[in-house]
């Protein structure tokens, strides 16, 4: 599935929700069912910054995708977390690097969350991208 | 008419106050707002508002050393204002009210102008662990330049200051202790008047923290004994950008100037200056007129009101609120100390504050969550922040209904 | 319709203009104002004075670190501030946009945060003998703690700078230049990028006073190549008690905090604080978030007039005024520079300013008379103050014809 | 002439003018008749802190009566100086301490004076009543 594909799915999801009590819940449910972190990756140098609450984020390459896992300790940002692993998880940097975050904007995401909360989001995308990019130097470097 | 149970006197008619609230008839989220954040900043009263327009509509003018009229007129209210606090906190003087930006920077003049001539190396600064950062980073800053020692006092598990652990913090070396006078975490009332006594048995200066206490209880500051005493106008009903201190006139004498500038001068050669005398020493530059007569109409709203009759009604809705919390197995209260303001910092089971805070946003309630700028203290405590619903008078037991029915919807979501 | 000799593009509706501005209807002694103080304060539009009552009636609140909806929504809003502010003087980021009570408190800043680490013993900080209170004794007292040398660079007998005399003060040791854009006593506009470049060539950090000039000229920090540029809301018919600093990114980010406290912070222990980013690193305290927006909205204001236009008409009633002036043998026009603002010193024979001021007064016009915070520029021409009347905008040439008739009157009386 | 009736001279004087500007015009004549104070009378201990133009006051004592004799550089604040030491001038250390300056709120000179002016006058006020005391000391010693 192309990364388009999937941030369709997205926002369809959210579409059939009225009110944001709803889109809330179904990012809880979002936030209790990501897959754990391994414990060991809960690591200071995988910790971002700008946060209320705190996000690690985990990246590893397998030589052709990328793969994200990541932990939060307040379950609505772990629902974020998932939005944007299911999105960008298992695709190549460059897809990574292509791809564009405006499917948050589409279901309301970024207007409808408090600054620290949506820098936070932010902040996440900013790491994902970093890592596409670590990720594709290295590939260059490999072939 | 609300009632105070067993205190009829103190009987005030909450429709009519919430009605000098404009911004209490805003909705929020399609929901009556419910305002639960008094403790970082409170709500004005129509009086304020309009003295900030009449005075920008028919006033406004640059102060002191004015020959026209505006000038004149706009000098003598800002004065009057100055006078108004003055009276609020019954100093002796109007020469010991220092107008600043707010309570932070209050007591970062102190650190500078004061801290720079009486702390040496080895001294050292007895704070409380329960103090904002405000009153906590500046002491740090001013140890670290001036080889000083920052020793931090530990407060019981209720959140209340253990007076003999404290006096047994004071020695020869301690020249100063900075404490607040209510806890804008826990609620936590602290005895300044008993604490002054014992800190200055023993020769320290005493600094207190008024920023939250100043709309809660009657503030006298020659009462307490106190050397400083800060606070900002915009948690005391007043405009933002204006607050200040109360300093004892010796002391304040004896200090040197903080910032350089207009109005804080006598006499300017480009070899020497001389200071002006107080309070306008500490002045320096275009002060803010507008926010200081809107302080001086805030002071005046609530007098009129009575102090008496806020915290009368501010402590049943505390009693309220702690009994409805209390009866909720989920809830954890963080902070019991016997003496406290109308705030309760708490724990919904082991649901992230920050996680709560944005369901109950959705209910159309403002609480904030997170450390509060005590950082310190949830450390110590071992939790990364706690949700807080801090009341002011207009405040009613419905808002805390609905509260709860937030608080039932949060633990449905998340438990 | 006011029209601008030769240049119709550039007129406006000064009735229409004037109506926006509230106070310009009250009476002074029975007669109507004439505000020719705008050099001390200028006055607020009524988009000003509404954003202040929107702000208070509809969404008051703490900023940062909320996450309910008034939060979110003024934290918003004052970022929004912070981004007019920026795009005003052309700064390359919101980064670069520091809060302040005011100019003398950003110019404190600057002496205190980047003086604190940049100015050592021997080194030599270089200003004009123009300069205001403001932009002097700040400089002083950090030349006293770090025993440096302030250099006074003299200025021509009509109020200008001499470059190469400024150039040939610049020597190895100057470390900083700090120089007002325009006089607010002589009205002299000074060549601020020319004089960025000398200084720079020489690796002298350049800090431009610019509270006189944001109201009457276009602001481009980027192009003048300044490192620091600061600025009073109150001047630029903002709101008091805010105000702010331009700082190049890197230099602010290798500066040391100012005030400690909330907001500047990032995490604090009891051992050790780590501080915030920028601009919050040097914003401690509850920011005034009304004063922001007020801000916000008076930039707006005017740029939607236009600086073009307000320059063009400002001209205009400085060359009328000029010229009314002159022809009276008793008036003396202290301050001729080529390049002046619209504001006019002069003295009435030998007749003392404070003498003249209050006559002057009793015509319902507001001139301010004294030394005008720059009293060793006094001492040097060898005068007591000087009257000035300083234009806006929203001043008229009957206005000035007002005024001549007033000095008709002070020199039957005096002379 | 007792300091009342002078005081209360003065207040017919200014009773009889409708409006602030021949309040004004009377003050500047009376500061262009004040008896001009010795040069060298005109020191640094003379000068009277508070005010935005300088006064200098000078005071004698010839062991009875208190003699003043005043300048400043500003004419509106020669006139000022000028009916105090109409009022003052030439009376017993204990008449001026005894006295009262109530007669410049009644021809309303405080109100319509700037703040600064009106610190001045209060300081003009509180110097001659210094000058007094200290007399009234020296008396007491002497007798
Ligand atoms: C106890 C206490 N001290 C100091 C402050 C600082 O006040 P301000 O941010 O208005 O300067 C606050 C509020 O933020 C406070 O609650
Ligand atoms: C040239 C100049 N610099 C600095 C200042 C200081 O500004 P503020 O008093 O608003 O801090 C002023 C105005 O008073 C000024 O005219």
């Amino acid at each position: 599935m192309k990364i388009e594909e999937s941030t369709n799915t997205i926002i369809s999801e959210f579409e059939i929700f009225d009110d944001w009590m709803d889109k809330y819940n179904y990012l809880i449910e979002l936030g209790k069912s990501l897959p754990l972190i391994d414990e060991k990756f809960k690591i200071e140098s995988n910790l971002i910054q700008g946060c209320q609450s705190r996000v690690w984020l985990h990246a590893e390459f397998d030589g052709t995708n990328v793969h994200f896992t990541a932990d939060s300790d307040a379950v609505i940002t772990k629902g974020i977390a998932n939005l944007l692993i299911r999105a960008f998880s298992d695709h190549t940097p460059q897809e990574i690097l292509d791809s564009s975050s405006d499917f948050l904007n589409e279901i309301g995401l970024t207007q409808h969350l408090s600054p620290t909360r949506s820098n936070g989001m932010l902040s996440m995308i900013k790491q994902i991208k970093m890592y596409a990019l670590a990720f594709k130097a290295k590939q260059a470097m490999g072939s | 008419m609300n009632s105070i149970p067993g205190n009829p006197d103190l009987s005030f008619d909450l429709e009519k106050i919430r009605a000098d609230f404009p911004i209490l008839s805003r909705k929020v989220h399609n929901k009556p707002l419910v305002y639960f954040d008094n403790a970082a900043t409170t709500q004005k009263p129509q009086v304020v508002i309009d003295t900030l327009v009449e005075y920008y509509s028919g006033m406004n003018s640059n102060v002191h050393r004015g020959v026209h009229y505006l000038s004149v007129e706009a000098t003598s209210a800002f004065e009057g204002a100055r006078e108004k606090v003055r009276a609020f906190v019954n100093a002796s003087s109007t020469e010991e009210i220092i107008f600043t930006r707010g309570c932070t920077e209050a007591i970062n003049l102190i650190a500078n102008s004061w801290g720079g001539d009486n702390i040496n190396s080895g001294d050292e600064i007895l704070i409380s662990a329960i103090e904002h950062h405000s009153n906590l980073v500046p002491w740090q800053m001013l140890c670290e330049v001036r080889h000083a020692k920052l020793i931090v006092c530990p407060v019981l598990a209720d959140g209340s200051i253990d007076l003999e652990v404290l006096a047994g913090l004071m020695s020869s070396k301690t020249r100063l202790l900075a404490i607040t006078h209510i806890s804008n975490t826990l609620g936590t009332i602290n005895p300044v008047k008993e604490i002054t006594k014992l800190a200055h048995e023993k020769g320290i200066v005493v600094l207190i923290d008024g920023a939250q206490a100043m709309s809660h209880l009657k503030v006298n500051v020659r009462d307490i004994g106190c050397d400083f005493y800060t606070f900002s106008a915009h948690k005391v009903y007043g405009p933002m950008g204006i607050g200040g201190l109360y300093g004892k006139k010796d002391i304040l004498t004896a200090m040197r100037p903080y910032q350089g500038g207009g109005e804080m001068i006598k006499n300017v050669t480009f070899e020497k200056t001389t200071f002006n005398d107080l309070p306008y020493k500490f002045e320096a530059g275009t002060p803010n007129v507008s926010g200081a007569l809107g302080f001086g109409a805030a002071l005046d709203y609530i007098s009129r009101i009575g102090l008496d009759r806020i915290s009368a009604w501010e402590n049943e809705l505390l009693r309220y609120a702690t009994e409805r919390f209390s009866a909720d197995p989920l809830i954890k209260i963080i902070g019991n100390a016997p003496q406290k303001s109308s705030l309760i910092s708490f724990l919904i089971g082991n649901i992230h504050p920050y996680d709560a805070g944005t369901i109950i946003d959705q209910f159309g309630i403002a609480v904030r969550t997170g450390t509060h700028c005590t950082q310190p203290l949830m450390n110590s405590l071992g939790i990364p922040g706690t949700i807080r619903a801090s009341f002011a008078f207009y405040n009613t037991k419905e808002e805390i209904d609905r509260l709860m029915e937030a608080i039932v919807k949060v633990e449905e979501l998340f438990l």
